[in-house]
């Protein structure tokens, strides 16, 4: 979650979902909470009973919207438009919170003179490089140089080795005009760009009548402030946009200026869709990051060397300044007594990426033939992933695919069961996969650890052993490396070194020699080298070497031997904080709420006695509270940074700056660095959209990543071809991919089918009634579902035009109790520019009344 | 409930005799009441009552992160439900939540490793030493067929384009950290997802 | 609007012994859409098929005949229709237990049917009255084989000595039927109250009657029995006639049965039933004018008794289901009487309102009979005064037609 | 502790077993998740608050995983997101959906009333009737009023004589007919006698299904109706508390109590539903004076014959 990374600071949720109950506005958007979510959804309720309001802004009446005060109707892909409108109304009708947003945000800072805006260059940031195809952010910086703020979540390729920028940089405070009267002062920059987005407009983009958009603004400001907070939930209604990142932005500005950041009851809670796809960020099995959000070296950047790497990231001021600390660590962990300045720390065994290697290029990969082995763990990517035949094509063109799975599932089965090979198009015999299915434990038959949508890392038991043949994955991973260690063990070739330095030494135990999950999560905490005494938390990682830590930010999980804190199991009693902070361990130090210094205002002292939660003690000269302080335990409020004296890392965050990992200590309203798409979001439409953008000439957004291949054709804006919006999206009956609810009985029954929920006026023109067969059809593939007519989905007024909406659950296949056309057929394959997540949320497609013949079922 | 085995005739006559309701009524007893028990409602236990093991779970389904309470007796999951520590969920559990029995003890779970040799149309049983051992050659194979040290123009990169792992959003810290570890640290794999952007 | 202006006299009835409720719905809500939950019905239907309708017949005629031999025996009838009387009520009482048993869903625990006795089911006192009666027609039989044997004055002594509670019990056996059918909330059984067991209760002596006429031993000797057996068939008959015209003028005016009223059932309960089986039968009794002996005019009305009372249950126990499967006809059984704003009762007479709101605290029936009932007793008389005519004048013409010969 | 704050704290109770793996159960778990001891000898119900229910359906799949039951299996129904349609033998908690937006899409209320509206959501369950229909009706004692003031259907005493399915007036109760027995909600008998709370109950994320006390759900849930009116949701009310809709007609009360928000028979539950065993008494009387009458005119019959033989009837 670069976007949260690059104005906060940390790239995940800042509240805890329990504090949602403290909250006196909670605004849902981009997230169907109640049916996503449903267990979170009690903190909204419980909210609602102490008197906060519950506001939905979706494009589908859904049971969320059953429960709010306030639903707000926007058309898919129009979430900028309505946020923007959001930030113009607090910004031109002075509604947001002085004290907070002048000090703890960079409101005020000054940015280069040469930077303009997209207002001016109809759609375009100053910078834009038509030939490289992105922006030199140059005249995004902060007046005078300052360096470009840090930020921890991935670095992004930014053309200029880092390392000039460094030597540029001016040596004080950022320039700031606290009266906000300069022109290039953030909050003036603010005014213009969002000075298009009157309620006129968002009514006209995003078809949602103007006095509920006006309600929903006079209900957030209302709920701001010293006495009052409002937090937003989130879930991937906004990440799968191509605009995802902007829009998580958009509402990161919102939260700054009303001051609801770090506060009880105020927030953004982002609720991710896995069990433990938090987890799965912080230890990432990604291709751009190394454990604790470490950039992966890339071969195109100034990473060819390890002190070149180290000098690269180490951020001059703020908390990242550690860096080295942690890069060290992580690599003695790895390769433990061979990581050493005589092999450069291992450094270079570590393989340089080449640009992008997510989801998205990876099917395009497999199916042009470069990747030849995969090995599939957990997932179903031919029900979720996107543009399924491309997936079910790259499939087939490995040479061999292990599946680990707990069924078997569309992805194992696609080659004797996809509607191709029904149909007779292709068969088996053509498709030249080998493929081993292998069963899968699930918790309950393993221990482990999961990260929950707000960093809390739970320990679950392992209470029976998995039946017959069923593995954990972590056996499974372990097992392969110790038999590819066996294999290289010999091989007189330098390459290998790396498989044959690696640090595998865990104890096994049990029947089936499984490898102790409580080693590996000591390894994550980190211990002392060579004696292996545990950590205690971060700050006592050390760059010499003498400390392995295989995840910094975990560290504190497991402090000592014996003590696991993800298994502690103690909540706070009636009469406790409420921040249950005996409850598993929240990385990082434990901590419930982040940024929780600016719960204080700049003195130290609680905004309000009703919205008390970490300030500063006096006698003790030490900062306290319900949670753990986000801030030195012993810095002072009135510390100011001695500028003479160059101060490095922490000494150069103030007293007043609650955001110590962004190099300013200030959320960042404007991002000098770490966005490619824009400083300041701005709204573009989906690549496929029924509508033109009415608010710059450029239709969608400019880096955009689009892969123009025959297997992957997109649809040109307002396709008369194309004509209806569609949107996917989950039912709370099924999860994602769909196996492992629609094998169960008792939740297949819930939802035994594919459907498509249709609006029944477009129902009433092409004369479809519920449960009659329909074709959706996209230049991807056509699916056949039954029609759903339902008054929860509405036409939409754009600008003068009737725009219908259709909506598709993505959870089915053809395995399963329940069964359905795999939604994602129809969806294409394109990604945002910083994370290249995938477009799911808002494209076109057609609909007709009828079936597909039986030999076009694809 | 639990079924009682059949009992041989004499007890299923004796059974009779007790469930006999005419002297209870006749003493006094309510017939829609205490009259009516039956012995069967008499012995009634919750089956919970019979687990020799109680683990504390995490819902393995969304991020929410409910913890959940799985009994089991022996080496059988006797049933699955939220737990009521949790300040999460303090017991409660969604629909998929309390789906997690029918989950774990599912009939139609694989237990025996599959494999599909190129070509064929069928899948084969295969033992799971023989396929991890097979798994393995293929990565060796694979890796040392396409492992690129440098670029043509020196930068040293020392990866692999030809091997993937896809996969990681339900799994645990600890078997994302070792794929990482694995794949990034040890094999050269660039290509290293998960579902996080799905 | 008639229907709607009448109020059902099962309201009355109903509304008599229980209050409406305290606190009627909000005045914000809307009145009665017309339909429930999509095409559901809010109740389940009774599983009740052919074999139970056989069981309920042949209960009657075990009941009625051992009642009729029973007062035959007491009054010194003839002997043969005693005899007759006895083991037919025996056959019937074990033929329908026979059939209960199979119509359970897990036959083999038919034994609990006697673990324990509740009297508020009417299906436990039906039980509890069936086996007994059985047991007892049973030994009155074996009295009667003995008194046939030879010990003629002992077996009739235990013979009669057994039928009386034979018969005690076979009275409530006939009856209880209506009552097991009425006390259920299938909308056309339930808004039948209280006249089912009653309409039951002479089914049973009538269809007993025409049995026992049917036996070959009438000829010669017993001409008395008969005779008196014939009236009491007609009588009997008569009474259930009228009583099943009362329910069908019920039913079609009210808006619950339309099971019964308004479907494929209803030609067969009104011309199968009312008409052929029962005017037809008493036609044929006058017709045969209540002669001594058999003749075929009697075997004749005998028969078309019987038939028409297989038809009649076997309309009463599909219908019944039918009707369980009617959301409509439900929820104006259970539509709540008079407050509430739902438009149906709001033009009911200020008074009537009144005076129900007085008895919702009390618990007693009114002494008044209710308005509803005595439209219902109209239909009675009518249908009465239309069957003793029809009767009269054929009696009359019999009569000519026999002076005449 | 009988007030339930919604949802309640975590109780202090919880901090007394923190251990990661227990030995054995948690001795009285209902004091934890719904703040109360469960002891025989009191009557226990459930209170639905249909205003808080969010159509999630928890409580049908926690019932269907704790009672062993099979899936239905219908497919999709037209029934908006309900595709288990009713109650029955192998479903005792089923989820109602009824989609209530105006129709042209000009008016489409975007300003709503607080909790729920215009998607109603209940979930429908057995009312475990104070006076119940299948609890007279049934006449082999298998349907018996349990300590804990449920009704239940025992197993091991039921033969299948279906005499309760039409006697149920909210139509609960249904024949299996693959096991030839009645099967409905059974409070989780089971469960109440080691002290755990009602699957369902427990499993509710909103704590729409509140267990406990049936006279503290009642005193709770009028004075949530009170604080709902206070919102303005004027059309919310109880159904089957003593004196409202649903206990009428000798039923008295449903310890399965509901607080809906549109007519009863929007749900298909009945406005004044009645008990049928009220009348049996005056019924069966009736039917037995018209044997009785029959009987009489018999003996007079027969008198006469025996006296005055018609005279001059020759065959």
């Amino acid at each position: 979650m670069p976007s949260l990374g690059a104005t906060f600071g940390r790239g995940a949720a800042t509240m805890p979902q329990w504090e949602l109950a403290n909250s006196d506005c909670v605004i849902i958007m981009g997230s169907n909470m109640a049916e996503n979510h449903p267990v979170a959804f009690r903190f909204v309720l419980e909210a609602k009973e102490r008197g906060a309001t519950i506001i939905h802004v979706d494009p589908r009446f859904t049971r969320t919207s059953a429960l709010a005060d306030i639903y707000a109707p926007i058309r898919c892909g129009s979430d900028i438009a309505f946020l923007g409108g959001l930030i113009r109304h607090i910004l031109a009708n002075d509604l947001w919170f002085k004290e907070y947003a002048l000090h703890y945000t960079n409101l005020a800072t000054i940015i280069n003179d040469r930077y303009q805006d997209v207002a001016e260059l109809d759609g375009f940031f100053s910078g834009w490089d038509p030939e490289s195809h992105s922006y030199d952010l140059e005249t995004w910086q902060y007046r005078g140089e300052a360096s470009p703020q840090k930020l921890e979540e991935n670095h992004v390729t930014t053309g200029e080795p880092y390392s000039q920028k460094l030597r540029r940089i001016s040596s004080g405070a950022p320039p700031v005009d606290l009266t906000l009267k300069h022109p290039s002062c953030v909050y003036n920059i603010l005014r213009r760009h969002y000075a298009a987005y009157t309620p006129e407009m968002v009514e006209r983009v995003t078809g949602c009548p103007k006095d509920t958009f006006l309600a929903v603004a006079e209900a957030l400001t209302r709920n701001s402030g010293r006495e009052r907070t409002g937090a937003w939930c989130y879930a991937v209604g906004w990440t799968h946009h191509s605009t995802g990142v902007q829009i998580i932005r958009a509402a990161g500005i919102i939260q700054a200026l009303l001051g609801n950041i770090g506060r009880p009851g105020g927030g953004i809670l982002a609720l991710r869709g896995h069990c433990s796809i938090q987890g799965s960020t912080d230890v990432p099995t990604l291709y751009n990051m190394l454990p604790g959000y470490l950039p992966h070296p890339h071969a195109l950047k100034s990473d060819a060397t390890f002190k070149e790497y180290l000098e690269g990231q180490t951020n001059k001021r703020g908390y990242w300044n550690n860096f080295p600390k942690f890069a060290k660590s992580l690599l003695r962990a790895w390769y433990g007594e061979h990581a050493n300045d005589g092999t450069e720390w291992g450094y270079p065994w570590i393989p340089k990426i080449m640009g992008d290697h997510s989801q998205l290029p990876m099917t395009m990969a497999m199916a042009d033939g470069t990747i030849r082995g995969l090995l599939l763990i957990g997932q179903n990517p031919v029900v979720g992933g996107h543009n399924s035949r491309l997936v079910r094509k790259g499939l087939g063109n490995l040479e061999w695919l292990v599946v680990r799975e707990t069924f078997e599932s569309e992805s194992a089965s696609f080659w004797y069961k996809c509607p191709k090979v029904i149909s007779g198009e292709l068969s088996p015999s053509q498709i030249k996969t080998e493929i081993f299915l292998l069963p899968a434990a699930l918790p309950g038959e393993k221990d482990g650890t999961f990260t929950n949508t707000h960093r809390l890392v739970q320990w679950h038991d392992k209470v029976v052993e998995p039946p017959a043949d069923c593995r954990s994955d972590l056996w499974f991973i372990y097992h392969l490396g110790k038999r590819l260690k066996a294999l290289y063990a010999g091989t007189p070739d330098r390459r290998d070194d790396p498989i044959r330095h690696l640090t595998w030494d865990y104890p096994e135990m049990g029947p089936y020699n499984d490898p102790s999950a409580q080693a590996v999560l000591k390894e994550i905490n980190g211990y002392t080298w060579p004696d292996r005494r545990q950590l205690v938390s971060p700050e006592e990682l050390k760059d010499d070497g003498s400390t392995a830590c295989g995840v910094w930010i975990y560290s504190g999980v497991f402090p000592k031997d014996g003590h696991n804190q993800a298994r502690s199991h103690v909540p706070d009693g009636p009469d406790g904080p409420g921040t249950h902070l005996g409850w598993g361990f929240a990385w990082p130090d434990n901590r419930r709420m982040l940024y929780n210094r600016a719960a204080a205002d700049p003195a130290g002292k609680p905004w309000s006695e009703r919205k008390r939660y970490v300030w500063w003690q006096d006698r003790e000269q030490r900062w306290t509270g319900h949670d753990v302080p986000d801030f030195p335990p012993d810095k002072a409020p009135g510390y100011k940074p001695d500028w003479s004296k160059d101060p490095q890392g922490m000494a150069a965050i103030d007293g007043d700056s609650p955001f110590t990992m962004i190099s300013d200590g200030k959320s960042s309203l404007f991002v000098t660095s770490g966005m490619k798409d824009g400083p300041v979001p701005a709204h573009y439409e989906p690549v496929e959209s029924p509508v033109h953008n009415l608010f710059y000439h450029q239709q969608n957004n400019p880096l955009a990543k689009k892969w123009l291949r025959p297997d992957n054709p997109y649809h040109a804006p307002a396709d008369p071809a194309y004509p209806y919006a569609i949107t996917t999206y989950r039912l709370t009956e099924h999860h994602s991919g769909g196996m492992p609810t629609r094998m169960v009985p008792s939740l297949a029954e819930l939802q035994p089918e594919g459907f498509v929920e249709i609006p029944p006026e477009l129902a009433r023109e092409k004369d479809i009634a519920t449960l009659d067969w329909v074709v959706v059809s996209t230049a991807r593939g056509s699916v056949e579902a039954k029609a759903m007519v339902t008054h929860r989905l509405r036409p939409f007024t754009i600008d003068g035009r009737t725009i219908y909406q259709v909506g598709m659950p993505f959870h089915f296949g053809w395995h399963g109790y329940a069964t359905g056309a795999i939604a994602n057929t129809l969806t294409a394959i394109i990604g945002d520019p910083n994370t290249t997540i995938h477009e799911g949320k808002a494209f076109t497609c057609n609909l007709r009344k009828g079936r597909l013949p039986v030999r076009a079922q694809k | 409930m639990t079924i009682t085995q059949r009992p041989r005739w004499r007890d299923k006559l004796s059974g009779i005799a007790q469930d006999w309701a005419i002297p209870r009524q006749l003493a006094g007893q309510d017939p829609s009441g205490a009259a009516a028990e039956s012995q069967g409602s008499r012995r009634l236990r919750p089956r919970l009552e019979e687990a020799d093991k109680i683990g504390t779970s995490i819902c393995p389904y969304c991020a929410v992160g409910c913890a959940q309470l799985i009994y089991a007796k022996g080496n059988d999951v006797i049933h699955v439900e939220g737990d009521p520590r949790s300040p999460i969920n303090q017991g409660t559990l969604c629909p998929k939540g309390a789906g997690t029995f029918g989950w774990l003890n599912n009939p139609k779970r694989l237990t025996t490793v599959k494999y599909r040799a190129p070509h064929s149309d069928r899948w084969e049983d295969k033992p799971l030493n023989w396929a991890m051992e097979r798994i393995a050659l293929r990565v060796k194979q694979t890796r040392d067929e396409t492992f690129v040290s440098r670029l043509p123009d020196g930068t040293l990169v020392n990866h692999t384009m030809a091997l993937a792992s896809l996969g990681g959003a339900t799994l645990d810290n600890e078997e994302n950290y070792l794929i990482k570890k694995l794949c990034a640290g040890a094999l050269g794999m660039v290509w290293v997802e998960n579902q996080a952007r799905v | 609007m008639q229907r709607a202006k009448m109020t059902t006299y099962r309201n009355e009835a109903r509304r008599e012994i229980y209050p409406a409720p305290a606190a009627p719905l909000p005045a914000a809500l809307p009145g009665y859409a017309g339909h429930g939950y999509y095409d559901l019905t809010p109740i389940k239907h009774s599983h009740y098929k052919w074999n139970t309708a056989l069981a309920f017949l042949s209960t009657q005629i075990a009941g009625g005949s051992q009642i009729i031999a029973t007062v035959a025996d007491l009054r010194g009838q003839n002997r043969r229709m005693v005899r007759a009387g006895r083991y037919l009520a025996v056959a019937g009482g074990m033929n329908s237990a026979a059939i209960l048993i199979a119509a359970l869903h897990t036959p083999r625990r038919w034994y609990n049917m006697l673990r324990i006795f509740k009297k508020s089911s009417p299906m436990s006192i039906g039980i509890w009255s069936i086996s007994p009666f059985t047991f007892f027609s049973g030994l009155a039989a074996a009295g009667q084989v003995a008194a046939d044997i030879g010990y003629t004055r002992s077996g009739n002594w235990a013979g009669r000595a057994f039928s009386l509670p034979a018969a005690l019990l076979g009275s409530v056996a006939i009856a209880y039927m209506g009552t097991e059918l009425e006390e259920t909330n299938m909308p056309a059984w339930a808004s039948a109250y209280p006249l089912m067991a009653p309409l039951y209760a002479c089914a049973g002596v009538s269809n007993a009657a025409a049995a026992l006429l049917l036996f070959p031993m009438h000829n010669g000797t017993c001409g008395a029995t008969t005779a008196s057996i014939k009236k009491l068939a007609f009588v009997s008959g008569a009474a259930e006639l009228a009583l099943g015209a009362v329910l069908d003028g019920h039913w079609r005016r009210s808006a619950e049965a339309s099971a019964i009223a308004q479907s494929r059932y209803e030609p067969w309960y009104r011309i199968g039933f009312l008409g052929i089986g029962m005017l037809g039968s008493l036609a044929l009794r006058l017709w045969d004018r209540f002669d001594t002996n058999r003749s075929r005019v009697s075997n004749a009305a005998s028969v078309l008794k019987l038939a028409g009372a297989m038809v009649q249950q076997t309309v009463l126990v599909y219908a019944g289901q039918e009707s369980g499967r009617r959301a409509r006809d439900y929820f104006a059984y259970t539509r709540e009487p008079k407050i509430g704003n739902n438009a149906e009762h709001a033009d009911q007479p200020a008074d009537h309102a009144k005076k129900s709101a007085g008895s919702a605290g009390k618990d007693r029936a009114t002494r008044t009979l209710p308005k509803a009932r005595r439209s219902s007793s109209r239909s009675a008389v009518a249908w009465g005064l239309f069957a003793c005519g029809a009767l009269l004048i054929s009696a009359a013409v019999l009569r000519k037609k026999e002076s005449s010969r | 502790m009988t007030s339930a704050v919604y949802p309640p704290a975590v109780p202090m109770r919880a901090r007394d077993h923190t251990e990661s793996t227990l030995s054995r159960v948690i001795p009285d778990e209902s004091e934890l998740t719904a703040g109360i001891t469960i002891r025989p000898g009191r009557t226990y119900g459930f209170f639905t608050d249909t205003s808080l229910c969010i159509g999630c359906k928890a409580c049908e799949v926690a019932c269907k995983e704790w009672n062993a039951l099979p899936a239905q299996q219908i497919g999709l129904t037209a029934n908006s997101y309900d595709h288990t349609r009713e109650l029955s033998a192998i479903t005792w908690r089923h989820v109602t959906f009824i989609e209530q937006i105006e129709d042209n899409p000009g008016c489409r209320a975007n300003r709503l009333k607080p909790f729920q509206s215009h998607w109603l959501m209940m979930s429908d369950v057995c009312k475990h009737c104070k006076q119940a229909g299948c609890l007279d009706a049934c006449p082999t004692g298998a349907l018996f009023r349990t300590e804990f003031g449920t009704v239940v259907v025992q197993q091991d005493i039921c033969n299948g004589c279906a005499y309760c399915v039409p006697a149920c007036p909210f139509g609960v109760v249904e024949i299996n007919f693959s096991d030839g027995k009645a099967h409905k909600c059974t409070l989780c008998y089971d469960r109440l006698k080691g002290g755990f709370e009602p699957a369902c109950a427990k499993s509710c994320p909103t704590n729409s299904i509140q267990f406990g006390e049936v006279d503290v759900l009642l005193t709770r849930a009028a004075r949530r109706v009170e604080k709902l009116h206070a919102l303005g949701v004027d059309n919310a009310y109880l159904y089957g508390a003593p004196g409202t809709a649903g206990a009428t007609g000798g039923i008295q009360q449903l310890y399965c109590f509901f607080l809906l928000l549109d007519r009863p028979e929007v749900y298909n539950l009945p406005v004044a539903p009645q008990l049928p065993s009220g009348r049996v008494a005056k019924s069966l009387g009736t039917g037995l004076a018209a044997v009785a009458g029959l009987g009489a005119l018999a003996a007079v019959l027969m008198t006469q014959q025996s006296k005055a033989p018609r005279p001059g009837r020759k065959r």
